[in-house]
Formats: C-alpha cells, structure tokens, sequence
C-alpha cells in the first residue's frame, strides 16, 4: 500500500546537514533562497514578538520557532486568491502571506480580535477554538467550488487539534465534497503540555486520511524544499479538482507554548535539545552556502531586510494607539439593534461624566 | 381573488424557493434537506428544482454543517441550514457561539455572516426524548444572533424571507406544531422587518406576550377570557432578537397587567427577559407583577406527559386571575 | 497490509445460500441453532412492533428487518458483567440481551424515556443523540478498566453516525486509553434517506479504524455466525486487554428509516429488491436444515416460543398504565429543588382542580 | 491557630486533593491537568500525588473528555473534568445539555451522575477572545443541572466538596479573575449545602445581588456608597441552581430595592431571572423597579476594552442613583 507508506515515511529533500538526500531532485535555487529569506523574517518575527512580550508590549505570544519552514511553505505554495486559514500560532504564516505584522498582532495586544481585513489577503481571523476554523475552510472551498472559482484553501492546525470533532467532521466534509482544500497539521509534538502519544496511538496523524478516502502525506517539517514540494502538489491536486490532502509536518515546538507557559514542568531539555540540529534555517542556509547561492552579501540584504522588518513591528506595537470604547457597540450587528443603541447611550454617559 | 392557504411548512417551502429564485447565493443543505425534502417536507421539490448545486444533503454532522456554512458565507453566499430537530443543533453550539455571532465582530464588520440557521423547534407533536427542546433561550442570550420565531404561516413566509436577506446570522426557529396546519398566506405582502411585534388582539384589561408555538395558546386564552368577561390582550413578538420594547410597553403600560407565555422552561429563559425587561421599564404603571406562564424547569416529557407541561389555556387563565383584580376599579 | 484488507473485505462464513465458505470452520450447530432463534425472535419483534404502529399502539419505530443478525449477535457475545449500547434502531439487541420487550418499548409508546433499569441488564437507555453513547462506552469501559474489573463494552451506531465529531473522540479516547469496547457500525447504508456515498468516501467505514490506531474489521451484517466469530474476537481482545476494535456490518435497512418515512422517495425497489436474498434469516435456516440440526419439530417450537413473545408484546403495550403526571418532577434531581417543588404543586393543584 | 490564607486556585486544589484521598471513586481528568497541573495550575501536583489511575490527561476533546465522564459516571465513579476555559465547553455543549443534565430523569433515578464539570469562567485577566466568557446563562437554563459560582476561596473549597459529593452533576463556575487572590480558607468548617445564598453585608437602603466575580465588585460598591451614606447590602448567590428565594426575598422585602449584577451579557440571562423573580414575588414590597447592571449585548471585547464592558462600581452606584430615592421617607 503506497498510501499508507506516504502516510509514515515523512518525505525529505533536505537532510539535517543541509545535504540533498539520495535521489532527490535539487530544488531550484532562486526560489530556496526566496524560501530562505522567508525563513529568517519568521524567526526573527518570533524573535521580536517574543522581545515584545517580556517589555510588556504584547500579552502574550505563541512562538512558531522550530516551525518557520511550515510558516513559510503553507505560504508560498497559495497563490493570489487563495485562502489561508491560521491559528493563534501562524502569525509568521500570516505575515508571510503578506498581512502587515503590525495588523497581524493586534490581537495579542489587546486591541481587536482581528487587526487585519481577511478578505485583503484572504487570510482568515486566527483561530483560538481548536480544529473550528477547518471547517469554514471547507465552506470557503466548497463555494468557490459551487462558484466555479479556482481558489485553494490552505487550512492550518496543530496535532492536538485533529483530537476534536471538528477535525474529523472537516475531513470527511472535504472528501465527500471533493473540496479543494489541503488540510495542514503541524505535528510539533505537544498541545500544551499533552505529548503526541496521549493525543493518538495512530501510525501517524497523516494516517487519518485513509479514513475519509484522501491522500495522507507526511512530510520533514522541518525541510523547506520538501514541504513546499508536498504542500505544492497538493495544492495541484485541489486546483485539479482531485479534492483534499492531509499532510502532517514532522516538527517540534521548540519554545513553551506561550510565554506563559513552562515547558520544563512537562518535557525534559534533552528532547529539545535533540530537536535543535533539526533546526529548518540551518538546513536551508548550509545547503545554500554549499551551493553558493547565498554568499555573504546577500544573506547581510536579507538580515538587514529582516531587521528593518523588526524595527517596523516595535515601531508599530509600541506606538499609542486609541481603542474606541463605543467601538464594542458597533459591529455586534450590521445594524445596531435598538437594544444596543440603547446600551451604547450607557456607555457615552458614562464616558462624558468622567 | 382569495390568497392561497398554506401550512406552515409550504409557506416556508415557497419562501426558500423564492429566495433561491431571486437570489444566486441562496444556498440550502442539511441532513435529508435534498433527495427527501425533509423529515418535515420543509425544502420538499428544491432540489427537484434547482439541482444539487443549490439543494443538497450533507453527510450526518450538526457542527460540520453550520461549520461550513461559515465558510460557504465568507465567501459570497447565503447559506440557509436546518438543523433536524431542536435538541440535534447543540453539536453546533460551538460553531454558533463562538464564530456565526461573533466573527462579524471579530472583524469589525470586515466579514458579514448572512447565514439563516433553520430549527423545527418546540414540542407538541408527541416525539421522544431530544425532539421537542424550546432551546430560544441559548440563542437569545447570544450576542450577534438575531433570533426569530413566526406564530403564523404568512410570518413564516415573510420573516424567512427577511432572515435570507439579512446581513446578520439569524436562528429561524420553527414552532413544528404548526408545520401542517393550513392558513391563508398572501406571499405578496410585503416581507415585514425583523424586529417588530405585532398586536394579534388587542384588549384592555391585561397583555399576553408570547411568541412562536405560544401566540396560538395565548389567543385561545384571550378567547376563553372574553367570554368570562375579560379582555386580553395578545402580542406576538416575531422576534425576540431584537426586541420590540416600543410595542411590548406600549400595550402593557395601557393594561398595567402582563404574562409572558412561553414553552421553555422558565429559569433564566426569554420569559425571563420579557418579564424584567417590562418590570423595569412599566414599574410605575402595573397594578400587579409580572406573571410568567412558561414550561415547568424539567426536561421535555414523554409524549404522554407532555401536556402536563406545556402552558396551556387554563394556566394562563389561572395566571391571569391573581393579576390583584381586587385592586382594579 | 493485512489490516487494510480486514477493514475492507467482509468476512463471511455463510453464503447467501446457506453454505459454508470455502476454507471457513464450520460454526458449532447448537450454538447456530440458539442463533437462529434469536433471528426468529428479532424478525417477529419487528414485525410484531411495526403492527403496534399501525394499531397507533406505538407512536413510531425503528424496525432492524434485514439487520437481525447484528441484533442478535452483538448480545450473545456479550457476558453478563458486560455492557450494551444501542441506538433507537436496536431494540432487538436490548431484547436479545434480556431486557423485556414492552420494558424496551416504553420509550416508544410514549410513557417515558427509557423503561428498564440499565443496570439490571447493563443495556444504556437507546440513544437518540447520534453517536454520543459511543462516548458514554467509552467511560464505563474506561472506569470498568480503572477498577480492574473485566468488563467490556460493545458500543452501537449507524452507517451516517460515522460522520459525528463524537465518533472519532470515542474512537480515538478509546484507543489512547486501550479501552475495552468493541465499537459496532451497522452499516446499513442509509441514514434516513443519506445513502452512504454522502457519509463517507472512504473505502469502507471500518478503515476508519488505521486512524485511531486500532484494528478495524468488516464482516457480512447479514451473516451470523461470521458477525459472532469477528465481534467474539473483538470482545475477546478488549478482554484481554489489548483494547477497542471497529467492527463494520455490511448490511441493508430493508423497512423504511421508521413507519413515518417513506423510503420510496429517496430509493428504488430493485435496490431493496437485490438485498432480499441476502436475508440473515434464511441463510442460518438454509444451513441449518441441510445440516438436519434444525427439524420441523425444532422449528415449530422456535415458532410457538416467538409467537408467544408476540403475544405478551401485544398484551403488555396494550394494556392500560396509568402514567403519573407529578413524575415530570420526580428525578430531575436527586432531591428535587425547592423551585421544583413549587412547580409541582403548582401542577397538583391544577389536577386535583380538574 | 490563625486559619492559612490561600489563592482560590489553591483551596480548590485542596478540595479536589482532598476529595480524592477520602474517596476511591473521585478522579480528576482534562487538557493538561495532570502533568502541567493545569493552565491555572489548580490541579497542581495531584498527579504527582495520586497517579494516572486518578489524574490524568485526556486527548484534546471537550465532547470526548465529558461524554467519558458520563459513562465512568455510570460505572460508579464520580469524575471530576475541566474545561480549559468558558468558551472551550462549548464543544461539549450536546453532552452537558442533552445527556449530563437529562439522564438521571431519563432513567427515573435508576442513574445518577455524580459528575462535576469545572469551568474557569468570566473575565477581568486582559484574556484574548473565547477566554472570557460568562457562560452561567446556558447550563442555568438547562433542568437537571445545579451551576454554583463561589465568589470567595473559602466557598470555593467548601462549594465544591459539596459538589463533588452531590449525587447530581454540577457545573462549578470558577471566578477566574479570583485565582491569584489570597484570602483565609477554613477547610475545617462543614462544608455549605449547595442552594443557600449568604448575606455578605446587611444594609437597610437597598440589595444588590450578585454571585461568582460580581460579588466583590458588589461589595466595593456597598462600601463606596457608604461612605456617601446609603446602606446597601450584599448578596452572594453561591448557587444559581437551585436558587435561594428565601434568602434573596427576606432581604429585598426588606429595603424595598434591588439591583442585581452580574458580569454576563443581560439579555435572558441569570440576571433576567433574578429580575423577575424578584419582581414577581416581592411585588408589593418594591419602592423601584429591579435594576440590573450587567454586561452588554456584545461579544466579550478585547483586552484593552474590557474595562468598559464589565459591570463595576461606578455603574452600580449610577444604577442604585435610579432607584427614586426621591420617594423615599
Ligand atoms: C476547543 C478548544 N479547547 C481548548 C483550547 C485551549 N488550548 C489552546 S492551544 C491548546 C493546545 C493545542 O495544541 P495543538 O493543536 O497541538 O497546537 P499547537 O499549540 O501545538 O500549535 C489548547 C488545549 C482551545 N483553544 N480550544
Ligand atoms: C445528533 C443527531 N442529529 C440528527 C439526528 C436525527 N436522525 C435520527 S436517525 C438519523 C439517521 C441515522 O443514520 P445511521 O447512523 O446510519 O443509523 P440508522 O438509522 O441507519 O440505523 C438522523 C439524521 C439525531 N438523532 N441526532
Ligand atoms: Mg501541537
Ligand atoms: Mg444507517
């Protein structure tokens, strides 16, 4: 059964050395080092984000460092009228799709819970309730299918979330309706603080898909080329109107969950430290310097690219921006209901006496 | 020329056609919605006519339809889902909660969701266990739901056809009591806003307010009253979100008496909300509390006890007789 | 894989004439012959419940014709510390495990939701809510596990129940857990009028099973003593401790959904037509009479013994029970709470008005 | 012997510790609350203490982990769950309503489920969306389940060893802006029944009523007002079901005026039913209508905008300011 070897043997290009593994076609190298540029902007945006957090700046981050080729690849395999649909971790994804970083991380500054327009870039809101947001990707793609559009839903969520029902209802939706949609789990080992062994005894969670009749692919999380391979081919298939893929990343959350968590009450640091050589920039980088695609100038035009980037975002979230109090009345409804209207006049009184 | 008479359920059949019809957004799919028309023949013929690109089943799964329906309205359409039964959209709760009301919110209007969430709800019809939930309450205490319930085949028809066109998720609760009774519905009305109550008889000694399966009920009272020499009043409220305070106080602050008849269960339910919303806002013109008629606070009984618990002409009555008529002048 | 080819080719040990399958062991005949009285006795409880509808005697019901051998196999597997969990459609399974028919119809005759003592025969109350009980097996299981007692669980649902959020979390806690319960899909290939092209796109319901990381079997629905040899060797497996199981049944709903659905609407007669051969009765009869294990005699007395099970079904839903209108208020709590009291006079004084 | 001041966190801990070494059928299970100790670290150091067999994790699956404790219910046990956050029970919503609340009526009490559902809930810690709801409304509303809401640490010990050994299913709604908050905790006084409200302060001007994060923010209203000489009183619910109307009527007979606060969104809320409640039964005794101060019909806002949106003092004190003092002897 070559569906189930797909679905166990994670696909790699790249080996940890950053050497192209044995019969692997070499990936074009404009486009790795565009990947690689990708790479560094995510990881220092989880860098400055999580700067931002300890100055008191954001309330909270969930840091996708160990998971920047994903955030980059589930990124650059769309094309302009796909949808991305993110979680509370995809931040770097968002940003990567083309969302300003500022906008992106409004909500975890506390302004709105959205700061972007999902139609701009059609990224869709990040998704806090687990696996829910799987399914409006299967609706964004099952109307673009019944419009006759051509779009592809990238949907995103993490290995604890393909425990939920929504998981399972999404998936079996996807294939029966053949909806263009490719359903990515980031497998980085933990939800929280529950391991992978205490959220499924499967061979492996890209096994799943046998069960709604699609292909399940797993792949190096870690490897850029790969998973843009994978993740490409089955935005392909979609595009086709072959219907879904599930393809399951083999990564590792390096950092805690949030800045408010504390790994080290649950993981021991040798696991993390066996997952540190794995590391998805390095890999790309030594491949590329092999190559001598990436000389020094170029990788300095990247990091100053990368730092200017960074700048913009301490600029942006530490700029005083007013919220609007009356702004809660507002969007409840198209129209605000008499009762809100009603409940809003409370408000500005209050707002005017004080 | 005489209007047509329809059931309930032809009258929500025809708006779904028409808003299909008129309107390529319009989406309709569910459990059984298609090849079957329905458990109940709601969406009877659609799918006959318009084929499976606007009609069609969905696999077996509450969160996945209205999850999809989501989805289907962030992209340009107007999905129109049926839940089966009342207590068979809790699977959903999730999705209805957390992202059909709020997710216009989350994105400051960016994104409008003009999804109608269709439930059979409500009981008298003798079903088991699970068929016959009054579940108004969940929806109505939900910020970013608008939450109709018709009481008349020709609201049905006209209130659906607002719910399609709404820009706002909407639960559109069908009292499934009446789905087979025939009423004249003259579907050339024009579509009635959201958001109105409607005097059904007006009366001077005391308001009824009900909605949905209990505006027939409370009408019968008001009947029964009239020849024991009373005259009640009967609102129906259409909608419970929003609400029509205007008409609900206009009426209650002429007769200074009021019961809420609802089936639900009573505690913490949208009698609940009627009969604070008027103390506070009637105080000083009631001559007597507010009196609640509701659903006892048990779980729906077997058929052959379900009498016993829907509000029912007598218990209005009985209601309506310690509204402190001594006092009256 | 031979696990893929066990969830995808029925196991069969009867042929739909009645003859053993080539290479199969042939099953113990006096044990087939208690079988085959049970299918008698399934087939007459629906016939038998179906007449009380028409009677207006029973509000509604489910009938399982062409499904019996399920019914009665999923009991007779069972020891007595086990549990069952059936569904509306599985009456005949409840009667099967010992609980008495007009017990088991009270539901449906409209006096009370459940009208047995689910721990008199540890058969659930049916459930109603599709694939929630699945869960609810999963928990006795899982408790019955924790206080190291032997039990196991067999845990029904059908065909479109597959498609609920609560059937992938039962199956997937059921496997992390190594839970004993055998989950039981009778696929009976509609769910109302939802054929099973709309469910599910998978190549059979059973391989659903690779996902959880538990074996998944599919055996003929219509054939008894293969559905007692692969649902024997689930319970034997969960018994062992090696845990849960996903047996699919490869069945037909010969009656319409119940007596209010009309299935001509959605299916055609040749349809129903081709699986009429396939009756899980005359197969067992068939063998069973070639094999001289089951004479006139024999018959005759399983007849009588079904007739006079008919009769007391007759009599018992026939008969006048008071129902007593306080009992609304009676167990909603332990200990009913003092607004319930209120309500509740509030009752008794209407009554005793009237 | 001064009695140990502890978090709210801390004396739920205790209880739950202790409630395990007392009784072999009380296990404690949910998303990372046994090895982290839970994201509020309440269950702290329990699975160290008494192994998998009594705490442990559960795959990611609100359905899943209370649709289990319903059957280890069953089975004997008295499981003890957590729902990470409010919003996060919503996927369980189906389980609580139509099995946890309804199977011991079903079964006429031949099962009971001891089964305690634990809710982190309401807002006040800056959370991002979905992490802040006040979800009482929902399971108030649903027959057959009790919903309690501690507002100090010591009823929160007490409260939910009465829970746990409640022979029906609790929703235990856990103030969870109140973890951190050191206050004294008794262990060693009897543990309150579930159904009695306390007077927290007595005043003869008005009541408030309150339960769960309200009550403290009622308190700092009372005090304020003192200081500019009304005499309002304070109570604290504890148990929204069943409700305490004796407790509640004796006092507002007594001053003739309430307010009830609540953090929820008003509309059919507990709120509402407080509101009628009171209305109904101390009719004669009221001087104003009952006021309610609560949430707004609107989505839980964003962090910095939270502030607005929860009921504090100074829109309680604007509230009691409506209660036609003018009138007043
Ligand atoms: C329905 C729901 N339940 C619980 C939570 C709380 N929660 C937030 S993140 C998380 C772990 C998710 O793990 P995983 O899916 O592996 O994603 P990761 O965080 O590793 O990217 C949990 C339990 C939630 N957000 N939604
Ligand atoms: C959660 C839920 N949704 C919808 C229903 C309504 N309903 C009752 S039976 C049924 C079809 C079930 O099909 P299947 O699981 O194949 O079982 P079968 O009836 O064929 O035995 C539906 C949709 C329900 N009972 N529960
Ligand atoms: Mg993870
Ligand atoms: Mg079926």
């Amino acid at each position: 059964m070559s569906q189930l070897k797909a679905a166990l043997t994670p696909a790699r290009l790249l080996d940890e050395s950053g050497r192209l593994v044995r019969g692997a076609t070499a990936p074009d190298a404009e486009t790795l080092l565009e990947g690689y540029r990708g790479l560094v902007f995510a990881r220092r945006l989880n860098e400055q984000a999580g700067a931002l957090v300890r100055q008191g700046r954001l309330a909270v981050y969930p840091s996708s460092r160990g998971q920047e080729a994903c955030q980059v690849a589930c990124a650059s395999v769309l094309e302009e009228g796909d949808w991305l649909f993110p979680t509370y971790r995809d931040t770097a994804a968002i940003v990567a799709r083309g969302v300003d970083p500022v906008e992106a991380l409004t909500l975890l500054r506390g302004d709105w819970h959205c700061g972007y327009d999902p139609n701009e870039h059609k990224v869709a809101p990040q998704a806090t309730p687990l696996a829910t947001q799987l399914l409006h990707a299967v609706g964004v793609g099952h109307a673009a299918r019944l419009k006759g559009e051509n779009t592809v839903v990238m949907a995103l969520c993490g290995d604890g979330a393909t425990s939920e029902g929504d998981f399972h209802e999404a998936c079996n939706f996807a294939a029966v309706f053949r909806v263009p949609v490719v359903f990515f789990v980031q497998n980085n080992k933990y939800a929280i603080s529950v391991p992978l062994a205490r959220q499924s005894v499967a061979p492996s969670l890209a096994a799943k898909a046998i069960g709604y009749g699609m292909p399940g692919i797993r792949v190096d999380g870690n490897d850029l080329p790969a998973l843009e391979k994978v993740l490409g081919e089955a935005v392909a298939r979609a595009r086709a109107g072959e219907g879904p893929t599930l393809v399951e990343a083999d990564t590792y959350r390096i950092d805690s969950h949030t800045n408010a968590d504390d790994a080290s009450r649950y993981r021991a640091d040798d696991e993390v430290n066996d997952w540190l050589p794995r590391d998805p920039l390095l890999r790309v980088r030594t491949y590329l310097k092999a190559k001598g695609t990436l000389d020094d100038a170029r990788e300095q035009e990247i990091a100053d690219a990368a730092e200017e980037m960074a700048a913009a975002v301490r600029a942006g979230v530490g700029a005083e921006t007013p919220v609007d109090p009356e702004e809660i009345f507002a969007h409840v409804y198209a129209t605000p209901t008499p009762q809100l209207a009603e409940q809003r006049a409370v408000l500005r009184a209050e707002l005017e006496e004080a | 020329m005489s209007t047509p008479k329809m059931t309930m359920a032809q009258a929500i059949n025809a708006a779904l056609r028409d808003a299909i019809a008129q309107d390529d957004s319009v989406v309709v799919f569910g459990e059984d919605v298609a090849q079957l028309g329905g458990v109940f023949r709601v969406t009877d013929g659609l799918h006959r006519e318009f084929g499976e690109s606007r009609v069609f089943d969905t696999p077996l799964a509450e969160s996945g339809i209205v999850g999809m329906a989501v989805g289907m309205a962030m992209n340009g359409m107007r999905p129109v889902v049926e839940m089966q039964f009342d207590a068979f959209a809790y699977p959903a709760f999730e999705q209805i909660v957390s992202h059909v009301a709020k997710l216009g919110n989350r994105t400051r209007g960016k994104v409008r969701l003009p999804i109608v969430i269709r439930i059979p709800y409500a009981g008298g019809i003798g079903g088991v266990e699970h068929h016959c939930d009054s579940s108004e309450a969940y929806y109505a205490h939900t910020p970013g739901l608008t939450v109709v319930a018709p009481a008349t085949n020709a609201d049905a028809y006209g209130l659906l056809r607002a719910a399609i066109a709404s820009p706002d998720p909407v639960v559109f609760l069908e009292p499934k009591k009446h789905y087979f009774a025939k009423e004249e519905v003259d579907v050339s009305v024009p579509v009635p806003p959201i958001g109105r109550a409607v005097v059904r008889r007006p009366g001077k000694d005391a308001t009824l307010i009900a909605y949905g399966p209990s505006v027939p009920v409370a009408l019968a009272a008001a009947a029964q009253a009239a020849t024991e020499g009373r005259d009640l009043g009967v609102i129906d409220l259409r909608s419970i979100v929003p609400f029509d305070d205007e008409t609900v106080c206009a009426e209650v602050r002429r007769t200074g008496r009021a019961v809420v008849v609802a089936e639900a269960p009573g505690f913490a339910s949208v009698a609940s909300e009627i009969a604070a919303r008027v103390g506070e806002r009637c105080f000083h013109h009631l001559e007597a509390p507010v009196r609640r008629v509701t659903g006892f606070d048990v779980p729906y009984p077997a058929p052959k006890l379900e009498h016993h618990f829907l509000p029912g002409v007598d218990r209005i009555l009985d209601a309506v007789d310690t509204l402190q008529w001594e006092d009256a002048a």
